[in-house]
Order: C-alpha cells, then structure tokens, then sequence
C-alpha cells in the first residue's frame, strides 16, 4: 500500500471543491439523455477543468489516517478513488490495531454518504448560518457563561483537548464532564482508591498465558477490542514445534463474543462476580504467601476444585496472566486490582506507567452534572461526540431539566435526541472530512486526515470551539500547530530531527508517531483498600444486563445500514435489539424466539418491552439487552429494501430500530451499572419475528431426525491442546477421504496462480470485520429486515456461528463461510448458460451479465454461499457514491457470490505487467484477509511453493469442508484446538 | 375450362408469391447487415462539444497519445485531457496558424500591435475555462469541465484496462483505428466480446510485438 | 368375418353404433353450442388463467422475490409445479404411443385426449422453468446459437440444458404426434362442417387429406415410427428431469433411482390426470358409449401397478439411504419423514402408495365416484411428491448454518392456480373445436358389427 | 389427362378388403381406395409395397443424433474450451441426452415432413372428394376402366358379390 499524503497543498488539492467532487463522480456516472441521435443515453465524459497533483481518474490511492468510529482509535488506510473515499483498510504497521480494523471502521464510508447527515447549523432546530449562529453563541456565553459544561465522550485527541482547555478557561465556572456511552469509570475509580491516579491500565495480552475475564468482553467490544483480539489470537496458534497457547477463561452471565471464543466459559451471573473474585482472591494470597483482603467468603457458585484448578493456573503464570472484569462494580474491579497484583501482573501484562486513554468516562462527573441539571445551576451545555439524553436513564426528568439551561449546544451530525433539544446544533464533520489526531494510548499519536471536502456546510468541533474561544484558526492549522508545539518535538525516532515541515510530512504520510513519554507516576497498591465481598445474590429474582453490539457500540453507528444489517457475532440477529434469556428461563416463562417479554425493575418504574431471543449458554438468572438501539431517526429505514406486495418494512410505522434500553441503566454509587438485580419478566401476548441469518445454530443435528452415529456434522472440527500434543492432526474425522485420485481426466492444470485461501479458526473470533470489508469492497447491497428474515440476505461471506453442547458445557464455533472455489465446483456443471465456471487460476467466475437466474448452482452449492438478487435493491442517490466503481452492481434476477476479490487479483497482476517485476506474495490482499484483526485469513498462489496459503494449507490442522464429497475447495481451515486437557469434546468425529 | 385457368390463375399467384419472397428475403438479409444488435456502436460518430480534430493533433502534429490521454499507461481509463492541459499550448496558439499569420502579417503593414485572434472552437475552450476576451481569467468564475461525448463505451459490467494493454504494448489503434487520421472520431472495432476474446486469442497464440503473452480469456479478467 | 370381441372381452365401443353413428356422436359436441355446464367451467378456468398471468406478469416486473424462496430454497412451487406437469403430460404419450406399439386398441378412446392433454401439460410444465430464471427475457441464450461473444455456446454438462431441449423435442414430438393423428379427423370434420370460415379452417388444417389408402398406408408407417420414437422419448424425459436431480450433489437428489422413480411417477401422476379428465368428459360430453367402464377398469389396474412401482422407489430410496452408511442421505429421509416438512411427506405416501391400494377391488374400480376421488388424491399426492423431493432435500443440506425453511407466497400460489387455469381453460377450448376421441382410430379399433345392408339397388351411373 | 374410372362404395371393411383382394386378382388396374380409416390389410389387398419412409426416419434420426454430437464435442472443447466443473473437455457422457433428443426430433419432423411431402399434403390443398362419406363411413373402391379388356358388367357383377353399395362411373 502506498499511502500518500494529502497535506502539502491542503486547501487546494484535499479541499477537492464539491464542484470537483462531481466532476470526478461525473466522470463515471453522469448521464444526458438526448435524443433521436441513434444511440440512446448519450453519455457524457467531464475531464477535470484543472486535474489536482497526483490525482489520476480511476486510480485509488490511499490516505493514513486513524479510525475514530470509537475511542479505540486503531490505525486506518482510507482508500480514495476519483475524489470519494471509498475503502477503509487495515494500517499494517500502526502500533494498536496493527492491521485490523472492525466493521465500524468498514462502515464509515457509508456513514459518510448518508443523505441524512445535517447540511447546515441548525438554530432553535431551523437551519441557520455559521455567522448567526456563531453570533448568538459567543454573545449568549458571554453574556451568561458562568456555569458551562461540556460534555464530550473520551477525548484522545491531544489537539481537541487543548483547545477544550483553551476554551472553557474563559470562563470562571466551566468543567468539562467525559461522558462514555458504555463506561468504564469503575475501573479508573478503582485504580485511584489501590493505585492512587485515576487511569485506565493499557492490558497487554501479548504476555498474558492465563487470561481470566469477568464478563469482559474483550474480543468484542471492551475498551480496544482490535488491539486486543490481535494480541490475544498472538498465543492462540499451537504449532508443531511449539504445542502451547494461552488459556483463556470467560466467566460471564450473558454469551458476549469473547466466551464464545475462551478456553473454558463458566456462566456466571454479574452480581455472584465479586464472590468469585474473592475466592480467588483469597487462595491466590494463600499461593503468593500474602494475607488475604479482609472479609469473609460467601458460597461460591463455582466448585472448590475448579477454583483451586483456576487460582493454581494463574499463579503457576504470575507475571503473565491477566484478570480483568467489565463490571461496574467498584468492590469487583478493587477485587481484580488485588488479584491482579498479588500476581504480579503489574508493569507486566498491565501497564498504567503508559496507560490507556480509550476509557475516560467519569461517571460521578456525569451523576453530578446531572443533579446540577436538575438544580437549575448550568448557564450552558455543549455535547459533543456523544447522544447525552439518549444513552442516560431517566429521559424524561432528564430532558426537562435541560430545557431549562438557557444555552444548549450540540454537535451532533444528526438531529439525535440531544440535539433535538439544543438551541443550537454545530454539526461536526464527518470522521472522513475531518483533520484531527487521537492519542488512545500514552505515547502513541496518530493523525486523522480529512479526504473529501465536507459534503454539507458543517464545522469541525474543533474549529467552533476555537472560534469561539476567539481564535479563527482552521482546524487543520491548530492540528499543525498543536503539533509543532507538543508532538513532534516527543518524537521517538530520527523524525524530530528533520525541519517541522519535513517531519510533519513523515508523520502525516505514516499516519502516527510514537513518543517519548515519561512513566507515569503511580502510588504503591493499597492492599487494605480491597474488602472481600459477601453480598448473596437473591435467587429468585432476574440479573439485567445491557451490552453493547459488536458492530454497533453506539447509537452514533445507528443510521449505518451496514451495520443494522450486520449479523450480531452471537446471535445472528440483524435490525433489532432482544432481550437475551436462558432456554430454561424462556421454558419457565413459557416464551419462544420473538415473543415480546416485559422486563421491569422491582424498585423503580423503568420498563421496556422487547422480544425474547432465547439465547444457550446463557446463565439462567440473566437476562441481557444491547444498548444503542431505539436511536432517534431511525425510523428513517422503515421503506429500506424491497418494497412489494407482501414485503413487511423494516421498522414498524411509528417505531424506531430496536427500543433504546438506556432507560434500564441503575445510576448506584455514582457509577452507571449496566448489570442491576431485581428484575422481573412478564409475557406480553405478541409475537415480534427477529430477523436472523441462521435458522439452525448448532452442528448437532435435531435428536429425534440424527442417523444413529452421526448425530454431529463436522463442517468445523475442534480438538483439544492436549490431543493436538499427541497427535498433531487429531480432531480429523476418522473416516479421512483422500481427494488426490481423481476419477476424470485432468486436462485444466496451468502453470500460472491458483489462488487459495486459509482460515485459521483458532485465530477467528468470529467478530465479522470481514464482513463489513467484503460488502464494502464488493457492493453488496442491504436488504432490509423484512428480507433478512426471509433468508435472502446478500452477504458474500458469512460467519456461521455454532453452538455445541449446553449451559456450562456450551462452546462455540465460528466459521466464516464464503465460495469456496471448489476445483470440481458443482455449481458450474449445472449452469446451462456458461454463467459460471472456472478460470485457469482456480477461481469459480460469476459472470452476472451471462446469468439468467435459474438459481440451480445455488440449489448445488454445498456451502450454500450463493446469493441471488431476488429484486432490485433500491439505493439513495447519496449512497451510491459508496460504490466501488471496479465491481459490477448487480441487477436483479443475476446469482452471485465471493468473487475472492478478482478485481484486487486482476488489478495486482496488471500492476506486476506494467512494472515488469513479477508478483509476490502477499502483494495481493483481498478485502477480508486486508481487515482481519487477527490475520487469520491467508490468501495467496498455491502454485507458489513457498506461499503462506501454501504453507498454511499443509498444515496438519488443515481441513477442508465437506472434504469426503471430492468438490476440491480452494479454502482451507485450520481445525480449533481449544486449550483443555479433557478429550470431552470429540470434535465433530462420526465413525 | 374454368379448372384448368383456375390452375393457371393459382399458379401465376404461386410465381409472384414466391419471387415476392425471395425478394423480401434479400431485401431483409441486405438490410441486417447495417442492423445493429443493441450495444453494438460500430462507427459511432458523436458531434463533440468542440471540434476538435485528432486529425490535426495526432496526424499533422503528431503529438503521442499518451501526451493527453495520460491515464493510459497508469490507470484503468486512458482519461480525457483536463482543459488546463489544452491550455498549456492554447494559451499561445488561438487560432489556426495560417490566420495567426496573416493577422501578423497584417499588424505589421498597418504598423500597429497585432490583435488577438481566436478561433470559434477554441472561444469555447477558452469559456469553459473562464478566459475573458483577453484570456485572463475572469475572477469568481470557476472553470467548467467541457461535456466531452463518450464515444467507445462498454457496458458496465465490462473492465477494460488502458494500463494492462499499453504495458504489452498494444498500440492505440489497434483498438481505435486510425485515429490521427479521423477529424471527429468514430468508433473503429465493434467492441464486442467476440472482438475482445478473437484478439486475445490470438495474442496467446502468437504472440505481442514479438513477446510471448498470455492473455487470458477467463471470464473474470474482463466480468467482475 | 369372425367376432374380434371375445366374451371375456367387452366391447370396447357399446351402443350397436354404425359408423356414421361414430362420426355423429365425436363430432356433434363440435357442431352445436356450448351447454352451461361447459360455459361455468370454461369461464372459471379463464378466472384462474388471468389470476396466474397477473401473478407473472407482477413476478417477472417486481423480480423472484416475489416468491418465498430463499438463499437455500432456490426451487420451490416453480419446478414442484414442472415436474408435476410434465409427469401429467407423460400418460398422454404413454397411452397414445408405448399402448399403441403394444396394439392395446381399447387406447383409442382416450387417446386423443390423452395427447391433447399432454400438450397442454407440457405448454403449463414449459412456463415455469421460463419465468423462474431471474431474468426470463434471456431464455433464448439457452439455445446454442451463433453469436457476437466469441462465440459463447452454452453448457452441454448442464442437466437444464438437457432439459430444455428434452422438454422442447417432447413439445414438437407430442404437438406433431397429435396433430398427425388429428389430419383424418379433421378431414371428417371438414366434410361434415357447412360452408363458411370453419369450414375452411378445417380444410386448411387437414391438409387436403382425401382418404386415400396410399396416403393411409404412409399415414400408418409414420405414424408408427413416431409411436416409435415417442416412446422412447417419453421415458427420456423424466429421465432427463429426473437429472436436474439425480446429477446434483444435494442428499436426497443425488441418486441413480431417480430415472425409473420418476417415470413410473410420470405415468402414474399422469393415468391418474386421463382418467380425472375421462370421467369428467364421458359425463359432460356424453361419451359413456366410448369412454366404457372397461376403460375406466384398464386405467385403474394400470394405475394400481404404477403405484406399487412407486411405493416400491419411495422405500427403496429410503431403504438405500439408511443401507449407504451416508449420513447426509440418511439424514435427509429421516428429515423427510419426521422433519418439519413430514405433513408433506406422509400426504405425499398415503395418496400415492395406499390410495391406489383400493384398485385392487373390483368393485372399487368399477364405482366411477370413488374412483374419480381417488384419482384426485393421486394427483395431489404425485404434486406433494415433488414438492417433498424438492424442498426436503434442499431445506436443510449439509451445512446446518444454512438450513432454511420454505413457505410459498400469494404470488407462487397464484401462479399454480393460473397453470391450473391455462390447462382447463385450452382442454375445454379443445373439447370445443377438436374431436376428442381418434374417430378413424376408433372406427378402425371398434371393428363395428356389419350393419344389416339395405342390400340397396345398385344404382348405376355413367357420367 | 382424364380418365374413366369405376367407384365401387362399400359400407363395410370387410366387403371392401374381398372386393379388392378380387379385384386385383382379376387383374384390373386399382386406382385407389377410399377409406374413412385405416384398413388393416389393405395394403396387401391392394399390393403396395412397405414404405420406405422408415428409411427417412433413420437418416434424419442419426443426422440429428451423431450432428449433435459433434456440435456439443466441438462448442465444448475446440470452439472455446471452459473448465466447467474440473470436468474434462470431452465428457461423452454429458452429451448423450441431447443428441438423443436431437435424433429424436429431427427423426419425429423427419419422416412428417417425408410424409406430407410424398402425399403431397398441405395446408390450402385444393382436393375433389371422391364422395364426402368417406371420411364418415363409406369405402370407395376406384378402378381404371382405360384397359380395353375392360368388362364393366364383369366387374359390377364381381362387386356386387361383396355388397357393393353402389357403383358409379366416372370421368376423373
């Protein structure tokens, strides 16, 4: 990837002029119709009237920037092609995400051409201009400014913090409250009380050999959960000559993304954590020879071997072992602090010398603020970058008490709910069209690179905030000077050496820089501050917890189609949020999927109705619902997707995507809690369809239609650690059929590529990056709920998601699922029309134009990865920009499926015949491979003896699907070992 | 009597019934071959918003190709020339040589400075680029793009690529035909699959310029 | 001039009819207007025709999703509905040509109509492979043609490519079978029709047939040869149709029993069709004399023996399955049999293998009520039939994470109905302007008593 | 070119299949019989050799069978060869259904189309019926009377024996 910088003539050549902007989109869509000339639609070519530096039609180049969908703040390429932003990748090299990137970061192109982004600044909700508006707010926060508060979700970015400083030291009584949608806060508080600062440590997995989360969901969405899957998926991989791997234990009550990927997942309910942790506690002290926390122990849910089992397995890698918990619950993080440090893992697996600023909410900020809300003593509130009303409980009081503030600023990008209060709404840009930098850890910078003009008439947060703090500047240039002044004089490397202008080049072209910090001073750890905790819970009465969806964390990523469409990693469920309940509980209340259930509190009146989704694994007194839904607009997506006769919408009239769940959050001890006791579950009589990808979620076939003997499929095959020691191919099937004999002539074989694919199943966490990068890459249209729940999504490449065994014994598996280009493809051979068949480098070709939709192949597909346009799947003007002009957009009634990137192939191989340097591998990287935070997804020539698909592929935990029918898949995966040393599970084996 | 000239009369009716088909028949199969199947545009000649004449720059001046249409040997699309590259040798010549000289020819027997002469087609150049009477750029005006009609166009689930073609060295007009001889140009290949696929046949099988190439007729070198 | 009908044998034509008697009885339903009874079913037929074509005509302008399949259930009511019709068409032929070649004369009675009805069948089975492609206005790249693409042929290893062409051969074959037939009867009717457009008509359709016994010796020979080659191709085509199937790799497709399967299950489907129609047309078209109850009592025994053919293949494939070891297979059938889609399965089982345990009476056979009920059942049993192999084996297949279900739209539905529509709407057209039962064939067959000769005066004439 | 010919009507197959039988024995010319159906035997009666328009059949049958054939050797694997399926370029197998159905039709329109040609029928075909009943239910008898050992009432006499129904002259 050559990233290229876009900085040196900033305000000519990235301020590509809206104008210009057309013109190279005019370049490959626009249409006159003229007539009577013979040749219907004439089209037209604009030609640049001045051509940008650099800049050639068709070619896309790519920009280094950093993704800001959430605090994370991982490394971006931003591939821009004719002027549009159109692919986000992976940045190899950047020192978080290492090459990953999450479906949010896929999706922002999307976000981008959303024609319901506001165009301009909005005054009492009519739209106004920045002169007026900026009138009104400097005269009002002069005239009243006394108490101002604003509120911002985490602030990584040193620049925007500065200049909030700059801008709120006007004022006498002014404080800036970090508002974190999904908080953290317990964790920082809990550092103060034992550490002395109040820090978000930065985990290092890397290190860590025992893993043991309470209810972390780490994988998924917990603080940095690329950062995080790529360095734990670091010592997931056994290999031949070195057979170990980390051991990961999940205790946790709903199923998050990360217990279906640990070692061993125990279900726990989030208010028996703290006994947990105290019994570990108290026999990790008795292993290190220390005392104790005080207190005395409750009953544990979890047997005294398994416990003791646990505690000698952590203590036995003290020093690189890591408990965490997401709880918010001061006493547990206090707890985990103990343990934690009693271990030893301090300044080894966590480090707060350099800490994490991903995390910075501050809940008791936020509670205060609240109350001063409620007393009438704020003069004026700024929210940026979060939904304020929308993510709090109590909406209601809550709304009233801020329409009593006499100045309410919003930056909102959309009229959400705050904004829909505020007098003024300052739209920010989009993360695209915005210059900025984030510092999500201490000493790592990296820049943000704005890549198209703004689309509407919107200001940067930053640029409003100075301008109204008195200083014009653009944002770019206090991006430049904040730089000049505080980063790139820390510069690690020979950068700061060079002029600024040479160096602020490198930094801008490489995308981040590392700094030289200073450890952070921490106090000693306060042992007496962790008390052991007692508190039984009550038995009867139901556990609540509210999570966050991977791929949708926050309401912000609401009016994302891709996203709502985006498969939830555990459920399968697309376009709505459900309350999560255990196949026995669900029996007991005497509810199925869909059945609408009302869950009240017993000590307040919040209550929300939302379907059930009865969900295995679950712990049975727990109950979950995802946060972020019911977001304000949304209904907006009511007519997505076809619309015919008998299509259902996709939001019903009146109602939004889901029903926001915030209302359930229990504000206790001046922490939000997103786990609260003391629920009750009533049945209402309705019925709501959830609309999930997967009807049947497990290999194990139905009991009473299982042949006798081969009761599981073994489509994934999983061993343990201690079988893979043994033999390093155990786990294969015992029937092993060997393809290498074939019955017809083989007359095809070339000698150019033959490209193939592995997927490690032991490094996939199932968390559907690839996904968002396949259907970004390869124009894969949304269809909407209504379609979805028919089974027609459109998704080339899909994560099969299986569950094996129950409750406590439930493991899971996951599988992504794309064409797997068989070399005997029994598709091929039924297609009457030649529309599909098999190139001479091993690839299975859809050729849409050639398709007449019999659907035959599809029906033939034993993977079942074809998908068929079964309509024209309307777009908005806006969103076709978000098309990768290199793929064909399909028409309706054409089959179609994984295409393993051909267009990526043909581009790479053209590049390799104009440079005369032949291809290596690795210089072809398809869209799923480019995004994989864990890189467990290896492309390349099979034909190349020394490729890493090839090696890849001969390894002795290679399979391949359905590998006894002789189809000849060109994808391979790798068998999951799971880290265990019971052979309980005989991974999907018949005789 | 009346049988027999009812059989003369049926069989008179047969003979011009018949040679009225057959004429017919010839008249349709003379007729198809000037037929165009749809998307099939051989000899397109679209009136362009300015009458530009390759025959003058490519022929008479000989200017490369690739001088405009850069993009050929770097990208999918050969590319239309901005209009501030025509500018680079249209700020000078305004008009055609002949006019310029006799316009100088002229300022010098009147002893006075030569006007500017400017052309029709090039006046149009000159407005979409915001040029006042003098060529200054008249200010708060942006230039605009000239419409420039698409003349070969493949359908749009068709990849064609300048860069994989000039990188073998496939000429121009190979494809395009005799370009610097056409004053307005016209679609020379039919740009049908059959044209793409026989030419690349015949490149794998004989070779390009001498170099053994392989092109491919896989499916997905051009549909994907 | 001895007796053909032996005692045992009843008359294949009862009535004492002359042959003039033959010519008046086919041919009057032609010549005089039509009853109410034929007017409330020909307009209830054509209700339902415009019901289906508006269901295509929204289908093919709004797309397939229209239809309730899915990513895993790409076939569902539309090669249910063509298979069912092609199977029905099959007794057509079957009846006209392979009883023919086995000189089974009590045939001409049905067979006309049998033929007629094939065509029809067929017409109906045709639509449906043509507006379940995605993009139905490309059908013709089906066809190998010369052409602009390089040339691009089509793919010969296809199963549906075979089955275009076996559908369209059989189409031409049984159209041009029945339209021979049809050439001396159009001849009678021509001569018995006045003057005026019908007439004409008429004359142009019998192609100046003259009744010569040249032209009849060919006629014969011909006619035989295309018995001959039906023959064959009837069996080739559900065969063929069975290898939309049987060539595939999906468990419960993928077997070598289908070829027989199906064809016994073509005719089966389809004797069970002649004979609903037969019984219908003997009493509303007053053919009792033609259509005889031994007719009625050959079809039934023919379908008893179809039936036990069937039940025969549905156990055995059961029986393979569970005896292959192939887990897939046997997965498939017990899906089938106890699955969400069993309702099909155990409908499917006791209209075709127990309904026509009842033929195995006499007395059953010969009360047309309980027959005509029991045809009935076949034939919703024979649709159920594919229906189960269809969408059972492609529901749930190998991966379970793309197990589907099915359930048919308004739109699939209507569609079905408006097959239903087009095939009574054209019988009826048919019983109309056509005679349909084989006049020359039944004369021929019948071998009518000599009719006691006026023994008239010889009357002659020199022009 | 007109020529006196004798029309025996019969009303039964039988009379008609004796009377003719006799006729030919007796050595007179037969023009043609007219008959509402096909009578079995009457070709032997009449003496008319098997047609040889099976022949036909099998020509165009294996034109269709074996052309086909080679069209789907030749698209498949020397007009432009595709890898469908991993399969081999020539696959016999996969081409056998088609070519047996191209040999089937073009064997089935084949001999029609031989048939109506010998006949001479088609459509608009302007014919003089010998009697408009014998599409219905008589049988006509022609016999050439050109021969000059012509007896007309020998003959009349002879088909009076098989029930002739009537007996007309004509000029034809």
């Amino acid at each position: 990837m050559n990233k290229e910088t876009l900085q040196q003539n900033h305000t000519e050549s990235t301020q590509v002029s809206r104008r210009q902007f057309l013109e190279a989109a005019g370049f490959s869509v626009s249409l006159a119709v003229l007539s009577g000339c013979g040749r219907a639609p004439i089209q037209t070519a604009l030609p640049f009237a001045e051509q940008p530096v650099g800049v050639i039609p068709g070619v896309m180049r790519s920009y280094a920037s950093t993704c800001i969908g959430c605090s994370a703040g991982c490394g971006m390429l931003v591939g821009v092609r004719d002027g549009r932003p159109l692919k986000m990748e992976g940045m190899p090299e950047h020192p978080i995400s290492g090459g990953g990137l999450c479906a949010i970061g896929q999706a922002l192109p999307l976000g981008l051409y959303d024609n319901h982004r506001l165009k301009q600044p909005l005054k009492d909700g009519e739209p106004a201009d920045w002169e007026s508006v900026d009138k009104a707010i400097t005269e009002q926060l002069a005239s009243n400014g006394s108490a101002v508060r604003l509120v911002t979700s985490t602030v990584t970015s040193p620049t925007l913090q500065a200049t909030i400083d700059q801008f709120l030291n006007q004022f006498t009584d002014a404080r800036h409250i970090i508002f974190d949608s999904v908080s953290s806060s317990a964790i920082l508080d809990a550092h103060e009380k034992t550490h002395g600062t109040r820090l978000l440590p930065h985990y290092d997995l890397n290190h860590a050999e025992v893993i043991v989360s309470f209810g972390a969901d780490f994988l998924g969405t917990w603080i940095s959960p690329i950062e995080f899957a790529k360095a734990w998926s670091s010592r997931r991989v056994p290999t031949e000559e070195n057979p170990t791997m980390s051991y990961h234990v999940q205790l946790e009550g709903r199923v998050s993304l990360t217990g279906c990927n640990a070692d061993r997942r125990y279900r726990l309910s989030p208010d028996e954590y703290g006994i947990v942790l105290s019994h570990l506690a108290v026999e990790i002290s008795k292993l290190a020879g220390k005392t104790p926390p005080e207190g005395n122990l409750a009953a544990s849910p979890i047997s005294a071997e398994e416990l003791s089992d646990l505690s000698h397995r952590l203590w036995h890698a003290h020093g690189a072992s890591l408990v965490i918990s997401d709880s918010q619950d001061f006493e547990v993080q206090l707890l985990v602090n103990h343990i934690n440090h009693t271990l030893g893992n301090y300044t080894h697996t966590i480090d707060i010398e350099r800490p994490s600023y991903q995390c910075q909410g501050n809940d008791a900020e936020v509670v205060k603020l609240i109350e001063e809300l409620k007393s009438g003593s704020v003069s004026a509130l700024l929210v940026a970058g979060t939904d304020f009303t929308h993510n709090l409980p109590d909406h209601d009081s809550l709304t009233s008490a801020i329409s009593n503030v006499p100045l309410v600023i919003s930056f909102a990008q959309r009229e959400d709910d705050f904004a829909s209060l505020a007098h003024f709404v300052c739209p920010d840009h989009h993360a695209l069209e915005s210059c900025g930098d984030a510092e999500p850890i201490s000493g790592r910078v990296s820049l943000l690179q704005p890549t198209l003009a703004p689309l509407g008439n919107t200001r940067s947060v930053l640029e409003s905030l100075s301008l109204w703090s008195g200083n014009q500047s653009s944002a770019y240039e206090i991006l430049q000077a904040s730089w000049k002044e505080n980063i790139l004089p820390r510069v690690q490397s020979e950068v700061k050496s060079k002029s600024f202008v040479h160096s602020w080049d490198i930094a801008v072209q490489q995308g981040f820089v590392e700094l030289e910090t200073e450890a952070n001073s921490v106090g000693e750890f306060q042992p007496t501050a962790v008390k052991l905790v007692t508190k039984q819970p009550v038995e009867d009465e139901f556990v609540l917890t509210l999570y966050s969806k991977t791929g949708l964390t926050d309401s912000s990523h609401a009016h994302n189609p891709w996203l709502q469409e985006l498969p939830d990693p555990v459920t399968k469920i697309t376009w709505d949020n459900y309350v999560c309940i255990s196949p026995t509980a669900a029996k007991e209340l005497g509810v199925s999927d869909g059945d609408v259930i009302r869950v009240e509190t017993k000590d307040g009146p919040s209550e929300i109705e939302l379907p059930a989704l009865i969900q295995r694994g679950q712990h049975d007194r727990v109950i979950s619902i995802a946060l972020g839904y019911g977001v304000r607009g949304t209904d907006r997506f009511a007519n997505i997707g076809p619309q015919w006769l008998e299509g259902r919408p996709t939001v019903a009239a009146g109602e939004l995507v889901g029903k926001n769940a915030a209302s359930m959050i229990d504000i206790n001890g001046g922490l939000f809690q997103y786990s609260r006791a003391g629920i009750s579950l009533h049945a209402v009589k309705e019925n709501r369809p959830l609309a999930a990808t997967q009807e049947y979620h497990s290999l194990e076939l139905p009991k009473h239609i299982a042949p006798p003997g081969a009761e599981i499929r073994d489509a994934v095959q999983t061993t343990t650690l201690a079988e893979y020691k043994a033999n390093p191919e155990a786990g294969a099937p015992h029937m092993h059929h060997f393809s290498d004999k074939q019955l017809w002539a083989e007359d095809h074989t070339t000698s150019g590529p033959l490209w193939g694919m592995s997927i490690d199943l032991n490094k996939c966490t199932g968390c559907s990056a690839c996904l968002i990068a396949c259907q970004s890459e390869n124009n894969v249209p949304v269809v909407g709920k209504d379609e979805v729940y028919r089974q027609r999504e459109m998704h080339w490449l899909r994560i099969d998601r299986y569950f094996m065994g129950e409750d406590d014994d439930m493991e899971v598996l996951h599988q992504p699922m794309m064409c797997q280009h068989c070399g005997n493809a029994p598709c091929e051979t039924v297609c009457p029309a030649l529309a599909t068949v098999h190139s001479e480098e091993g690839l299975n070709e859809q050729v849409y134009n050639r398709c007449v939709g019999t659907r035959y192949c599809a029906n033939n597909c034993p993977y079942k990865v074809r998908r068929f346009n079964w309509f024209t799947y309307p777009q908005d003007d806006l969103q076709t920009l978000a098309l990768n002009p290199d793929v064909t957009v399909r028409t309706r009634g054409v089959m179609e499926k994984c295409s393993m990137c051909v267009q990526r192939i043909e581009d790479g191989k053209i590049a390799a015949s104009h440079s005369g340097i032949p291809l290596a591998d690795g210089d072809i990287q398809i869209a799923c491979q480019q995004s994989c935070p864990t890189q467990a997804i290896v492309f390349g020539d099979m034909n190349d003896q020394s490729s890493e698909v090839l090696k890849a592929l001969h390894k002795p935990r290679n399979f391949k699907v359905l590998d006894e029918f002789n189809f000849r898949p060109s994808v391979g995966y790798l068998r999951v070992v799971k880290n265990r040393d019971d052979n309980h599970h005989e991974g999907g084996t018949h005789e | 009597m009346t049988d027999k000239t009812n059989i003369l009369r049926q069989r008179i009716i047969t003979v011009i019934l018949l040679v009225g088909l057959m004429f017919g028949a010839a008249t349709l199969l003379s007729g198809m071959t000037s037929w165009r199947l749809p998307d099939h545009e051989q000899g397109y000649v679209p009136q362009q918003p300015i009458n530009y004449s390759h025959r003058l720059h490519a022929g008479e001046l000989q200017m490369d190709c690739r001088f405009c249409h850069s993009g050929a040997e770097k990208s999918r699309h050969a590319g239309i020339p901005s209009t501030s590259l025509c500018m680079k040798c249209h700020k000078n010549v305004t008009s055609s040589f002949d006019v310029l000289q006799e316009e100088l020819n002229l300022a010098d027997e009147e002893k006075r400075k030569p006007n500017q002469v400017v052309s029709v087609e090039l006046r149009k150049l000159y407005d979409a680029f915001s040029l006042d009477e003098e060529l200054k750029p008249i200010d708060g005006v942006e230039p605009q793009s000239i419409p420039w009609v698409r003349v070969h166009d493949l359908p749009d689930y068709v990849y064609f690529d300048h860069q994989a073609h000039t990188a073998v060295g496939v000429s121009c007009q190979s494809c395009h035909g005799p370009v610097e001889s056409m004053q307005r140009v016209r679609q020379h290949s039919s740009l049908s699959m059959g044209w793409c696929v026989n030419c690349h046949r015949d490149a794998t099988e004989h070779g390009m310029n001498g170099q053994s190439v392989h092109a491919s007729t896989d499916c997905a070198v051009c549909h994907y | 001039m001895s007796e053909p009908n032996a005692p045992l044998r009843p008359p294949l034509v009862t009535g004492d009819k002359t042959l003039s008697d033959v010519t008046q009885d086919i041919c009057e339903p032609l010549e005089c207007r039509p009853n109410a009874l034929w007017w409330v079913a020909f307009l209830t037929s054509l209700s339902f025709l415009l019901l289906g074509v508006v269901a295509v005509w929204y289908q093919v302008a709004t797309g397939i999703g229209t239809w309730g399949l899915n990513k895993t259930v790409g076939w569902g009511f539309d090669i249910t509905n063509f298979v069912f019709w092609v199977g029905i068409g099959h007794a057509g032929t079957l009846i006209s040509a392979v009883l023919f070649l086995f000189r089974q004369k009590w045939r001409t009675a049905v067979n006309r109509s049998a033929e007629a009805m094939t065509l029809i069948a067929v017409m109906c089975a045709g639509i449906f492979p043509l507006i379940h492609m995605g993009r139905p206005w490309l059908a013709f790249w089906m066809m190998p043609y010369p052409n602009t693409r390089g040339p691009l042929w089509v793919n010969f290893k296809s199963p549906l490519l075979w089955d275009v062409f076996a559908i369209s051969t059989y189409l031409m074959i049984s159209a041009v079978f029945w339209y021979v037939g049809l050439v001396p009867d159009l001849a009678t009717v021509r001569d018995r029709t006045e003057p005026g457009w019908r007439k004409r008509i008429y004359s142009i359709l019998c192609l100046g047939w003259d009744g010569s016994a040249r032209t009849w010796h060919r006629y014969e020979t011909v006619y035989l040869l295309l018995a001959g080659l039906a023959t064959p191709l009837v069996f080739s085509v559900h065969t063929i149709v069975s290898m939309d199937f049987a060539t595939s790799v999906i468990p419960g497709w993928h077997t070598t029993i289908f070829p027989p399967y199906f064809v016994a299950g073509a005719i089966f489907s389809g004797l069970a069709m002649v004979l609903t129609l037969m019984l219908v047309a003997r009493k509303v078209m007053t053919l009792e004399n033609y259509i005889t109850k031994v007719h009625v009592d050959k079809m039934c025994k023919l379908i008893l023996a179809m039936g036990c053919i069937v039940g025969l293949a549905y156990s055995t494939e059961f029986f393979t399955a569970l005896y292959s070891g192939n887990a897939y297979e046997q997965f498939v059938f017990m899906n089938r049999a106890l699955g969400p889609f069993n309702w099909a399965y155990w409908t499917m089982v006791s209209c075709n293998v127990i309904a026509p345990q009842f033929f195995w009476f006499r007395s059953v056979r010969s009360c047309l009520p309980v027959v005509f009920v029991l045809t009935l059942f076949i034939n919703v049993g024979m649709w159920f039939e594919r229906f189960v192999i269809i969408v059972t084996s492609l529901h749930r297949d190998f991966l379970p994470s793309s197990w589907a279900s099915y359930v048919p739209s308004w739109i699939e539905l209507a569609t079905f109905a408006g097959s239903f529509g087009l095939f009574f709407t054209l019988f009826l057209i048919f019983c109309r302007v056509l005679p349909v039962i084989a006049i020359a064939e039944i004369k021929g067959a019948a071998h009518l008593k000599k009719v006691p000769s006026k023994q008239a005066s010889v009357q002659e004439k020199v022009v | 070119m007109s020529e006196r010919v004798i029309l025996a009507h019969f009303e039964h197959e039988d009379d008609l299949l004796a009377a003719t039988n006799a006729v030919r024995l007796e050595g007179l010319q037969i023009v043609d019989v007219f008959t509402p159906y096909a009578v079995h035997g009457l070709d032997k009666a009449m003496g008319l050799k098997p047609s040889r328009l099976t022949w036909v059949c099998f020509v165009c049958g294996m034109v269709g069978g074996l052309g086909m054939l080679w069209f789907e050797h030749w698209s498949a694997s020397i007009s432009w060869a595709i890898n469908v399926g991993g399969k081999p370029w020539n696959s016999l197998p996969s081409d056998v259904p088609v070519a047996f159905e191209a040999a089937i039709l073009l064997a089935g329109f084949g001999s029609v189309f031989a048939l109506f040609a010998v006949c001479k029928l088609y459509p608009g075909k302007h014919i003089r019926m010998i009697s408009p009943r014998v599409t219905d239910d008589q049988f006509v008898l022609v016999i050439n009377e050109a021969n000059a050992s012509f007896d007309l009432s020998a003959v009349q006499d002879l088909l009076h024996k098989y029930d002739v129904v009537a007996i007309e002259e004509k000029l034809l």
